[in-house]
């Protein structure tokens, strides 16, 4: 059982149990897989790679559609 | 020409719009922001009879309360486009691209890559440079620019999939703010060229197509009317009636007049 | 606006133009000059789906070999509106009014009386006095003029049913050269106010319609364009996309641009 | 049996043998009464008066319906 | 051409504009109302180089304490034009330029009958009765109409002197609403032409006198500017800038561009 | 404001035209070529009382016959602003403008770098990275552009001392297709704003001024006119009455009428 | 020595001593002769007319030239 | 004396008598040489420069002012 880590998502800090994978974090915030997508540190995180686990210090961006022109 | 008349409908006859491997029978894209509500927006696109629609890439909603605007839109009938609207450098400009295709499973891109806030208007320098990178990486890039018909042919050479000058700035319903330019981009280009930005009526959008452009995109002119769904159904109708004008080849204009009715034939004039 | 959806049909609801005790669902009114030939204008009227058309007085052909023009119009669907085209007199232009009400059994006219063969312009004055005759022989009178907004009022005052302003000289393709003029007529009259004569496009009828104004007459924009049928079905969508942008009440005109997409929820921006 | 007349039909003189209506005329010249409207000597001649028999020197326009804008 | 070149002035040399029997060598003609003082309107005058100015005709101040607006005016170098300004039935009209010629001394008169103090656009009808009338009276007749080319006309034969087409309404500053028929006006007639009424802008005077036509007369214009003075002096240009434009015969216009610079004698291309 | 009136002259007044360390007064800028003879050339120069000349770097004449066309050029009034005209290349240009430079001894040029010879426009790309080094030379680089007004930032950002945009094609006589763009460009810019190309009539110039620009250039459109020399002198005039109509502030637009004449102390009216 | 005369002028109700010409009125009203025109009863009276004597219950227009456009 | 070489100049060739310096070659053509540029193989030749001795196949572009917009 590991210490807690904190990550920034979105702008804002969290602190979350670890171990952690992207997909359980997605669960965890009840978010659909299927219309979003992450950048993880400024780079992109394909869907293939939502099992791997964050670490602390992390920055995710989870974006999705919104209305637009 | 048979005694059996021609329908409107064979009159209609079109080949499809062809972005990429993507075909649209509509040549009229619509966008997703500023309606009054998701209802009115899917609506609109219903009047429009549009087939594809532009989506913006933004946070998700992390209290999870938001509803997705994916499900007032009809996927099987309508095509995303995720855009990269607001964005002011390149590099956040190719962010918001991986993205957008990583969320929608599509390599559609519509690229915007504006100057400043201010004026909303597209950086040509940073354009052409998000272009080629974006295509290097395989995205299908419609580009939003200027009038700059030099600056189209660049963005073709880059290897766009589509050119969208502007009309005049988005959103200020400005029209088209110089027709001869969209006119020269269109006749020296052989990628499909789209009118996007700046349209504010349906006569706009008939002036657009019989310049002999291929589409228009358009999202405030109908979003912010005062009836935004009888306002898709009108520029429905003038895409239709702009892009039948510009087959159809219209009359020459002549400084003085011509009798529609016989000269001849006439009863004896009265004696003055 | 409740889930289920308005569908493009009653987003395009609208009220009939009237004139005198007449009814046309159909805002365009056609000509019946110049066609390469009657099934053509039969098609044409078909695509356009007019609902009144124009007819010249002329002398009959006395060897009787002509067909009849007639045959060629549907009048179960199309209502006749005989004209006094090329009569440069108050006088020739009552007779002819006389002589097409007596052939046709309608009290409808079109009435011109124009200056001269060359501009093919209408003279005010004529056309004014020709009106008050023929309003007092029990007329209908269209009557084609000028854009004077004063001199409109006065046929109406003289009793016109419907006022039809040029948008430019007869058959010159110029289309609408003065829209604020017809924007003033229309609003200062009660009696509907048609754009008769110089529409060169699909655009033009669209910017007719998004004025106000209740229809548009026209006749060599497609009777003389290359394609005929297919530009008669773009004016019918024309006249559709003036005439409910002007009802849906388009965006306002900003000198600057105004963002479609929001401001906010932007990815963190790249340190430039 | 009465002379024949000279009337004039659309500009052109013609002579014809007399008495003859208008009406007459109009199944001489194979021209179907519904569609066509007649003028006599510059007034305007009603379908109600077209047994009115034709007189030496009357001139008629006899005008239908063409194309026009 | 010789080596002694030719100077401004020659470059400018121009025949007078003829009224009646007044000749004038500015073809600029101004009013004298809504200047922020008398001083100002005469500096104005200077400095826009005019040689007649209108003046409207009102009761006079019976407690005496008005100066005189003819104070300000050099009468030795600008010919008063009295005018019937705010009249709306053609007696009104009439007393008016009765009125005016007894004070004036001079039988010149800028006919204006209006039609509503809404619009203030000049009444076709009653503009041609008054018209017949002050001829007939022995006046010479500026006559304000609007643009409609055969109502131009119908003036010159009833006898005015010049014709005075709107460019828009009075006050408005929207130029030339509609420059085809203010040259076809000018192409039918044989008295000047002036354009009179709704010039904003020193192009509005220039684009005007391109037009062909013989002077242009503005008042709010000047008297509104931010700064009067200079926009007077700006006129002046406009009005040279246009007139001897007209004169000088312009380039035709070309759909594509033509070097201006010689396509022989270049250095050898760097290879690319 | 004083009795003592301002002229014409002081209410002319207005600081000079500054790029790099040259001043002029004169806000016009000619061309050298196309004129039918270098006699009429200088009498145009003349009459436009211009201080500023374009003139194109060509092979020298070898059989030593041409005159040179500097003998028509008054060395000690007007300043030579050497051009990179016909380049097609960033080499050509720079080559050009420094052979420019060489046999001018002066740092001016004016930089041209087309996309080809057909439309004649002006590449964005190549003409941004040409600028960027000419300036690295020394140059004082005037730089020909599109109406983009994004592009026009860069190039001020590169260092360009004058940012030039078309009003239209060279020679084309289209005048100025988007005023709008040009006034944003002269909005955003710190440097002079000259607009260059495309002008075809006095007005052209006029309503390019009013905008706010600083200079106007042009060549064909005197060069060709039917009667250059007076063309010249009108343009003179057309500079001063833009520049100072802008400087003067133009009225408001307004949709109807605002009366000239005082609504008071009318005669009372005629019963009607 | 007769009875005053009321009269209007300008649309002003004003009593006056009889007899008075239009020339005494306006010297009396300090009006300036050559710059103005006078309505006597909705007719033009010409200045050759000015020695005529009002009478009671007239109505004058007196006008002037002032700015205008 | 060294043998005659041959130059391109404004694209023509021409062969010239040597050594000859690129101010002799201006004088011998009798073009002045204040209003005139040269470049020597592509690169700007400087007027300081005009003393060089002209080699064989060298490349010349000389130029001056003409009439342009």
């Amino acid at each position: 059982m590991s210490a807690p880590i904190t990550i920034e998502i979105n702008g804002e800090a969290r602190t979350l149990r670890a171990p952690l994978t992207v997909r359980e974090l997605l669960t965890e915030l009840a978010l659909p897989v299927e219309r979003l997508a992450i950048e993880l540190n400024r780079g992109l995180l394909p869907r293939t790679e939502f099992e791997r686990a964050l670490a602390d210090g992390d920055r995710l961006e989870i974006v999705t559609f919104v209305g637009g022109g | 020409m048979s005694r059996r008349d021609p329908s409107p409908e064979s009159a209609l006859s079109d080949e499809p719009l062809r972005i990429g491997r993507h075909e649209f029978r509509s040549r009229l894209l619509l966008g997703t922001g500023k309606y009054p509500s998701h209802d009115v927006m899917r609506a609109c696109h219903e009047a429009a009879a549009t087939e594809c629609v532009t989506v913006a890439v933004r946070r998700v909603d992390l209290s999870g309360r938001e509803k997705s605007l994916l499900d007032w839109i009809d996927r099987g009938r309508i095509t995303l486009l995720p855009n990269t609207a607001g964005c002011f450098t390149v590099e956040d400009a190719l962010r918001t691209a991986r993205l957008g295709r990583e969320a929608g499973l599509s390599e559609l891109v519509k690229l915007e890559v504006l100057a400043d806030p201010g004026t909303l208007l597209p950086d040509p320098v940073a354009t052409l440079e998000a272009t080629r990178q974006l295509v290097k990486e395989g995205f299908v890039v419609l580009a939003y620019c200027s009038d700059d018909p030099i600056l189209a042919r660049h963005l073709e050479q880059a290897g766009a999939a589509a050119v969208m000058p502007l009309g005049s700035p988005i959103g200020s319903g400005q029209g088209i703010n110089n027709p001869r330019n969209i006119r020269l981009i269109k006749d020296s280009l052989r990628v499909p060229v789209l009118v996007d930005a700046g349209v504010g009526t349906p006569s706009d959008v008939t002036l657009a197509f019989e310049l002999g452009i291929d589409g228009v995109l358009l999202n405030s002119a109908i979003a912010l009317a005062r009836d935004p769904v009888r306002m898709a159904a009108a520029m429905h109708h003038a895409a239709l009636a702009g892009r039948h004008g510009f087959l159809a080849g219209r009359i020459a204009v002549t400084e003085h007049g011509r009798a529609s009715s016989p000269e001849s034939g006439k009863i004896a004039a009265a004696t003055r």
